[in-house]
């Protein structure tokens, strides 16, 4: 039994954005146990307004520096779905796969460079370089692979200059996608070895249950747009997004906090994996069992394992993605764009959890209205509970405030919580 | 942090320090760092050039003593002015690290607006502290800047290998145009697009037309930009103010003639 | 020269015989204008159904190939106080241009005049320069050509073989042994007195089709004594210094060169870059003095060299007048109405 | 198969030192130097010496009072720079440079022993040899004294070939002069000096104003006949050499015995990337050495 424990981490590193913890036990009793965002918002919801509709994806991409691919992307789509636009097959598979190596980018940058210093006991990724180059060069390896292709497809890896609603502005060469699917096969080899990896570290055993929510897959696992879905048995549609984000304000933070049929709810890879592991590749799916992970898991630390088994799905996907784009004929990348008034909403799975986007246009195309509902803002009341459990519970085991300490950085950055972006 | 590759210490015989980095950040996305990061290729040489003492987003030490502070995002409550300051204080060069720093970047399209409703827009009756949003050198000297949304990262390795060994940093005076030309672009114009290559400095080597996509000027003006003869070809080219000022106005690099714009003073 | 002539079909035979073994540049479709209209561009090529014959010109003239928008000049290995320097003059195996106007021939022959024939001649340009093969081609005059009022309409050498459309036949001009080897291998047919009638009257047709003229008489002496007259200072305020006329121009061939140091500090290059006068600094020393501060001094300054400068050096003028500059740029500046202002004529 | 075109190797014969226009090479090359010795002069101001290493390159390297070379640092830039030594002597050539920008910022951090590039000699020269038996006048600015020194070293080592000799030097203040150390020596060889500061400071005994000013005192102790057998090299700033070689055509010197030297910006010096040019005349072919005549028919020259 432990009677007194005192956590202030100011600015919570190898996270983006500002995010602080504090936790105080006071003679064996839980005083306090707080995730607070002090990150400065940046009122995209509100400068939006008065602006054109093509002004949009290209200012929301701005919102988030590592999933700028999936915030242009939802942008596209809700002003697509305002104005009664079908994206056509082709430029469906080249958002798809554009998402596809934004999230296997992401999720490397994630698991080898924020997370994995905690299991390796280091600060940073910086001293591996030294004791574990081989690993950092993986690391690197895949990243630049999932980047390369991002340039390939959207011009740009970060803030994509090639993305547009109606499409894409252009193509990229059939050739370049060829050497990029000889680059991805590689890649799985090394996706096996990042999962040896991860097996030699003791994900820490802690259980909580709480509600999943996610897209749900129609025959795939979901990435863009579909229907949203919740492990608590809620189902709406894309359209009806608030009913299932619920936002509400609270002072611990500058980010709205969501809740849905409990107090709090989570989204990420492992939400998704809990309600669509049915859809997952079957490699993924046989990484996912050796981890022991399968639906429904509440263990928030295995979301890393999550991201690790959607890594694989995504990598062996594209495969075949690029295969069927090679083998069609490339049609116009660009449909033609009529304004109209109405409201369009788009949902997209980012590596963090799915994102919504919702403008109101008036008949000019001008945005009355908007609203984005960032994935980390969702996680945030359910980071603060995980949190006050944790503490809980460790401080009845009696372990050390150091322990504590690092569980719960660990914990928090297992949400891999995009801080800025909660706060856009 | 540890040593990392072998570096020859001089360049030319003229010894070469390691100096120490900080990254910071204001109010941003984040993803001027995330480049740096972003580097796969290059990324081991970078980091063999200095020492990074302070880069919140990738490492837990931290530390006050850095010789150069790359600062990124812009200053947009109190209290982001203040650790401003102290880094200023702290710093021997102060580099402005991308558009949200150098002029604002996307975040001052809220000065457009009364900041009352700007905060009730997003979060209603409830209190939320939030100012302007500002670029560092409204605050405090800035030293260099490294413009772009986002940078360039062969442009930061290039600023970066200048500042390690003690050469000064030139930015390109021309206009984007030129790279545009240089990477043999068809003109946005000639497609029927808009673009503000033809008064944007150059450096990013024409990122967005080599895709096909109009510039949107987020690296500020050119030297010398000649504003009315722009703003007269979007005319003739069948654009309207709003998709010049949408364009101008989107990074806040060409405040200045937004303003002219909207007073009638530049025609 | 010799004369010849060659059946449109068998045209194909001949891009076969060039390109076994060679590298083929010609033009090609790169794109479309928002009107429809084709965009060309010189672009190396492996399928002669990829050559556009009937192409008007291309928005990049063909000097990037012999000398790119950046060159590497040198590179450098550091060893402390010491260093070694590697210097190509980046040779590519030859080049075979198939399908070039008569406007960007006269071109190479005038950058071949500053750059291979003056005292210190340029090893980069001619390492390219003397390693090509050039098939001419005739052309039909656009409305911004004035090509004919520059005496550019026609080359007299600078290629290796020049085709006139006849019809459903070429006529063959040949000035190289090469050529006349090459063009051995597919026909040697004489041409008929009937098409020598036939290649003077497409000529006598094509020059009808000008619609662009520039008046050249007295322009060195008009060019002086109009130094400083107002009218420059009217086109410089539309000029928006943004270097495209020269980047477009087929013999501007000013340039800046620019070195820059590896990141491991091991290693350092010395790159060249084509420049333009329109840019700002173009004329800037140390210290901050500019020699040309005002747009409109440069601009006056880029006329003036072409089109007064060359003269004088070598007795003619440095435009071709295949009208690309006036084409691509924004502000609408156009040789013929710039030279027609300067010499008080209203356009 | 015989279709392959023949390539013409334009870098054969690239190492011959005196080349045709057909080795072509050689119009890129390079010799390696080695600064030997570095003098300070001014805050601003340091005279390198530099001695190209190869000493068969050393002996052949030869230049004419006026010229220059372009010094390279690698990775740092190029430039341009008068040789301000003695064309006559086949030893270090020095050069006198400022601290102004990116390459003269790193070069003045360069420790003796340091390799550096040289490219030229380049340029056009002063006439030296026409002007034996007259007397000269040799008036800089500032930094001009440079590109003097070496028509300087001319006339002492040649002290008999030429009549009366002024030296006329201004600068701003005392503490920018050049080459103090060398006054004595050069009155020594018959040469009136005369220094002249804009501006000076108590220790400062000399004349205070500009260099017309001595031009001035001067002209009235002499006669017509002086005027009639004088040639001018004037090296400074433009506005400078503008008032001085206009006070000189009033005393009926005609234009082209008057020689001035001009400063562009400069990235070949070969006459090729246009740059310097002045209307449209290459300041790097045609120049830097202009008689005043030249200058005065250039466009935009001054
Ligand atoms: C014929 C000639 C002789 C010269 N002789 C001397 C001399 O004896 N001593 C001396 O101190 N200076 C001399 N200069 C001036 C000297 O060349 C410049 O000071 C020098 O180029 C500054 O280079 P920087 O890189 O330090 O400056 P930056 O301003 O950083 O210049 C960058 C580049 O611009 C070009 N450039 C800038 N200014 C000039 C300029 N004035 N002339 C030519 N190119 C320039 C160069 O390519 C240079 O590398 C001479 C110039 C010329 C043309
Ligand atoms: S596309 Fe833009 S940058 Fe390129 S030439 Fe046209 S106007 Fe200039
Ligand atoms: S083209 Fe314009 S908007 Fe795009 S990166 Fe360059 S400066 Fe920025
Ligand atoms: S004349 Fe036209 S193309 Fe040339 S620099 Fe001026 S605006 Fe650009």
């Amino acid at each position: 039994m432990k009677l007194t424990c005192n956590v202030d981490v100011h600015h919570l590193t190898r996270v983006e954005g500002h995010g602080n913890i504090k936790i105080r036990i006071q003679d064996g009793k839980l005083e306090e146990a707080r995730w607070e965002v002090v990150e400065t918002p940046r009122f995209f919801e509100a400068f939006l307004v008065g602006k054109k509709w093509d002004n949009a994806p290209w200012i929301c991409g701005r919102i988030c520096g590592i999933c700028s691919i999936g915030h242009t992307l939802a942008s596209i789509r809700a002003v697509e779905n305002a104005f009664g636009i079908v994206p056509t097959e082709q430029t469906r598979k080249l958002r798809l796969l554009l998402k596809h190596m934004e999230t296997l980018q992401s999720h490397i940058l994630h698991l080898y460079f924020l997370a994995a210093p905690d299991f390796a006991n280091v600060g940073s990724v910086f001293p591996l370089i030294e004791s574990a180059p081989d690993v950092v060069a993986r690391a690197a390896k895949i990243k630049l692979l999932a980047n390369d292709v991002c340039d390939c497809i959207g011009g740009r890896r970060m803030h994509p200059t090639r993305t547009v609603v109606g499409g894409f502005t252009m193509l990229p060469a059939k050739s370049e996608l060829v050497g990029h699917k000889d680059r991805l096969r590689e890649v799985m080899d090394d996706l096996i070895k990042t999962a040896d990896l991860f097996r030699s570290f003791a994900i820490p055993d802690f259980l909580r249950e709480t509600e999943f929510v996610s897209l749900k897959g129609n025959g795939d696992y979901p990435f863009i747009g579909g229907d949203l879905i919740s492990t608590d048995g809620v189902r709406k549609g894309e359209q009806q997004y608030r009913e299932m984000t619920n936002e509400y304000l609270v002072e611990q933070s500058t980010s709205k906090w969501s809740k849905l049929s409990r107090k709090s709810f989570a989204v990420g890879a492992l939400a998704r994996l809990n309600n669509n592991f049915e859809f997952l590749h079957e490699w993924a799916r046989e990484i996912s069992l050796s981890f022991g992970l399968r639906p429904v898991n509440h263990n928030p630390y295995m979301n890393n394992i999550a991201q690790l088994v959607e890594s694989v799905h995504v990598v062996a996907e594209s495969i075949a993605m690029i295969d069927e784009l090679l083998d069609s004929k490339f049609s116009e990348p660009r449909q033609h764009v009529v304004a109209k008034a109405g409201v369009g909403v788009g949902a997209v799975e980012v590596p963090r959890g799915i994102l919504y986007h919702s403008y109101e246009f008036d008949e000019t195309g001008h945005i009355i209205k908007c609203d984005c509902v960032i994935p980390t803002s969702q996680n945030h009341a359910n980071i603060q509970h995980d949190l006050q459990e944790l503490a809980a519970q460790y401080a009845k085991e009696g372990r050390k405030d150091r322990d504590i300490e690092l569980l719960a950085q660990m914990l928090v950055r297992a949400y891999d919580p995009c801080i800025s972006c909660s706060v856009h | 942090m540890a040593e990392t590759t072998a570096r020859p210490k001089n360049f030319l015989g003229v010894p070469v320090a390691k100096p120490k980095v900080a990254f910071i950040e204001l109010s941003s996305c984040e993803g001027c760092q995330l480049q740096i990061v972003n580097n796969e290729a290059t990324l081991l040489d970078f980091l063999s050039l200095v020492q990074v003492v302070n880069f919140r987003e990738a490492m837990t030490e931290k530390s006050d003593d850095y010789d150069i502070a790359f600062v990124e995002g812009s200053v947009t409550r109190k209290d982001e002015a203040e650790k401003l300051r102290t880094v200023r204080n702290n710093a021997r060069v102060l580099v402005a690290l991308g558009s949200c720093a150098c002029f604002g970047g996307v975040n001052q399209l809220k000065n457009r607006f009364d900041l009352d409703w700007v905060k009730r827009e997003v979060y209603g009756n409830s209190f939320i502290d939030t100012d302007k949003a500002q670029p560092l050198e409204d605050f405090v000297h800035v030293d260099l800047r490294i413009y772009g949304c986002p940078i360039k990262k062969e442009e930061v390795e290039k600023i970066v290998t200048n500042l390690v060994i003690g050469r000064e940093v030139h930015h390109p005076r021309y206009p984007v145009c030129m790279e545009c030309k240089a990477n043999e672009n068809i003109c946005l114009y000639d497609l029927g697009e808009p673009c503000l290559g033809p008064i944007t400095r150059a450096g990013c080597d024409s990122w967005c037309p080599n895709n096909r996509a109009g510039c949107w000027g987020c690296r500020g003006p050119a030297d010398d930009a000649n504003m009315v003869q722009m703003r007269k070809i979007m005319t003739e080219q069948g654009f309207s103010d709003e998709t010049l000022i949408d364009r101008l106005e989107c990074f806040g690099g060409f405040k200045a003639c937004v303003d002219n714009i909207r007073k009638g003073q530049l025609k | 020269m010799l004369f010849r002539t060659l059946k449109k079909k068998d045209l194909p035979r001949l891009y076969d015989r060039l390109s076994d073994g060679n590298r083929i540049v010609g033009p090609t479709v790169k794109g479309a204008e928002k009107d429809g209209k084709a965009i060309y561009a010189f672009e190396e090529i492996s399928d002669f159904n990829n050559i556009h014959l009937d192409y008007t010109s291309t928005k990049i003239p063909a000097k990037k190939f012999f000398m790119p928008f950046r060159e590497t000049m040198a590179s450098f290995r550091m060893k402390g106080k010491e260093w070694d320097k590697m210097v190509s003059f980046n040779m590519n195996s030859p080049l075979v241009f198939f399908g070039m106007h008569a406007c960007d021939v006269n071109a190479l022959n005038k950058l071949d005049k500053v750059l291979l024939g003056s005292h210190y001649p340029m090893p980069y340009y001619a390492a390219k320069r003397k390693n090509m093969f050039i098939v001419g081609i005739d052309c039909i005059p656009q409305p911004y050509c004035f090509c004919r009022s520059m005496g550019s309409d026609t080359a007299l050498h600078g290629f290796d073989m020049f085709l006139t459309d006849l019809g459903d036949h070429y006529f063959v001009e040949i000035l190289s042994d090469t050529a006349y080897n090459f063009l051995r291998q597919i026909t040697n047919e004489e041409p008929a007195e009937s098409d020598h009638a036939r290649y003077m009257k497409v000529a006598a047709e094509k020059n009808r089709k000008f619609t662009a003229h520039v008046d050249t008489t007295d322009l060195t002496k008009i060019l002086d004594m109009e130094f400083q007259a107002d009218v420059w200072k009217k086109w410089g305020d539309q000029c928006l210094s943004c270097g495209t006329c020269a980047n477009v121009c087929p013999t501007c061939y000013c340039y800046g060169v620019d070195e820059s140091v590896g990141l491991d500090l091991s290693r350092a290059q010395k790159t060249k870059l084509l420049y333009s006068c329109n840019l700002i600094d173009f004329a800037e020393v140390a210290g901050g003095h500019n020699f040309r501060p005002e747009s409109h001094t440069r601009l006056k300054y880029r006329y003036y060299h072409k089109h007064r400068g060359f003269v004088e050096a070598f007795e003619e003028s440095l435009c071709v007048g295949c009208g690309r500059c006036g084409e691509s740029c924004l502000a609408g500046i156009t040789v013929p109405e710039v030279i027609a202002s300067v010499r008080g004529e209203e356009s | 198969m015989g279709n392959q075109i023949k390539f013409t190797d334009v870098m054969a014969g690239r190492q011959w030192r005196y080349f045709r226009k057909d080795d072509l090479g050689a119009f890129e090359n390079t010799y390696t130097a080695e600064i030997t010795a570095v003098h300070k002069l001014t805050a601003v101001e340091n005279l390198f010496r530099i001695q190209i290493v190869n000493p068969e390159d050393r002996k052949n390297f030869t230049f004419q009072p006026g010229q220059f070379v372009i010094l390279e640092l690698p990775g740092i830039g190029e430039a341009p720079f008068s040789v301000s030594s003695s064309a006559s002597r086949h030893g270090d050539l020095e050069l006198c440079i400022r601290r102004v920008g990116s390459l003269t910022n790193y070069l003045f951090r360069l420790e003796r022993g340091t390799h550096v590039g040289i490219r030229g000699p380049f340029g056009t020269s002063f006439p030296m040899e026409q002007m034996h038996g007259e007397n000269i006048l040799l008036i800089a600015g500032g930094l001009g004294l440079a590109p003097l020194r070496a028509p300087i070293a001319y006339v002492q080592e040649n002290r008999n070939l030429f009549n009366n000799v002024d030296i006329i030097y201004g600068t701003k203040e005392p503490s920018q002069l050049l080459f103090t150390y060398q006054y004595d020596m050069w009155r020594a060889d018959d040469v009136n000096l005369h220094i002249i500061v804009e501006k000076g400071d108590p220790s400062w005994k000399g004349p205070v104003g500009m260099t017309t000013r001595i031009l001035e005192d001067i002209f009235t102790h002499r006669n017509s006949e002086y005027f009639r057998k004088t040639y001018a090299i004037v090296c400074g700033p433009p506005v400078m050499f503008k008032f001085v070689c206009n006070k000189l055509n009033e005393r009926d010197i005609p234009m082209q015995k008057m020689f001035v030297s001009l400063e562009r910006r400069m990235h070949c010096g070969m006459g090729k990337c246009c740059r310097c040019n002045v209307g449209s005349t290459y300041t790097c072919l045609k120049g830097p050495v202009f008689d005043y005549w030249s200058v005065m028919n250039l466009k935009e020259a001054i």
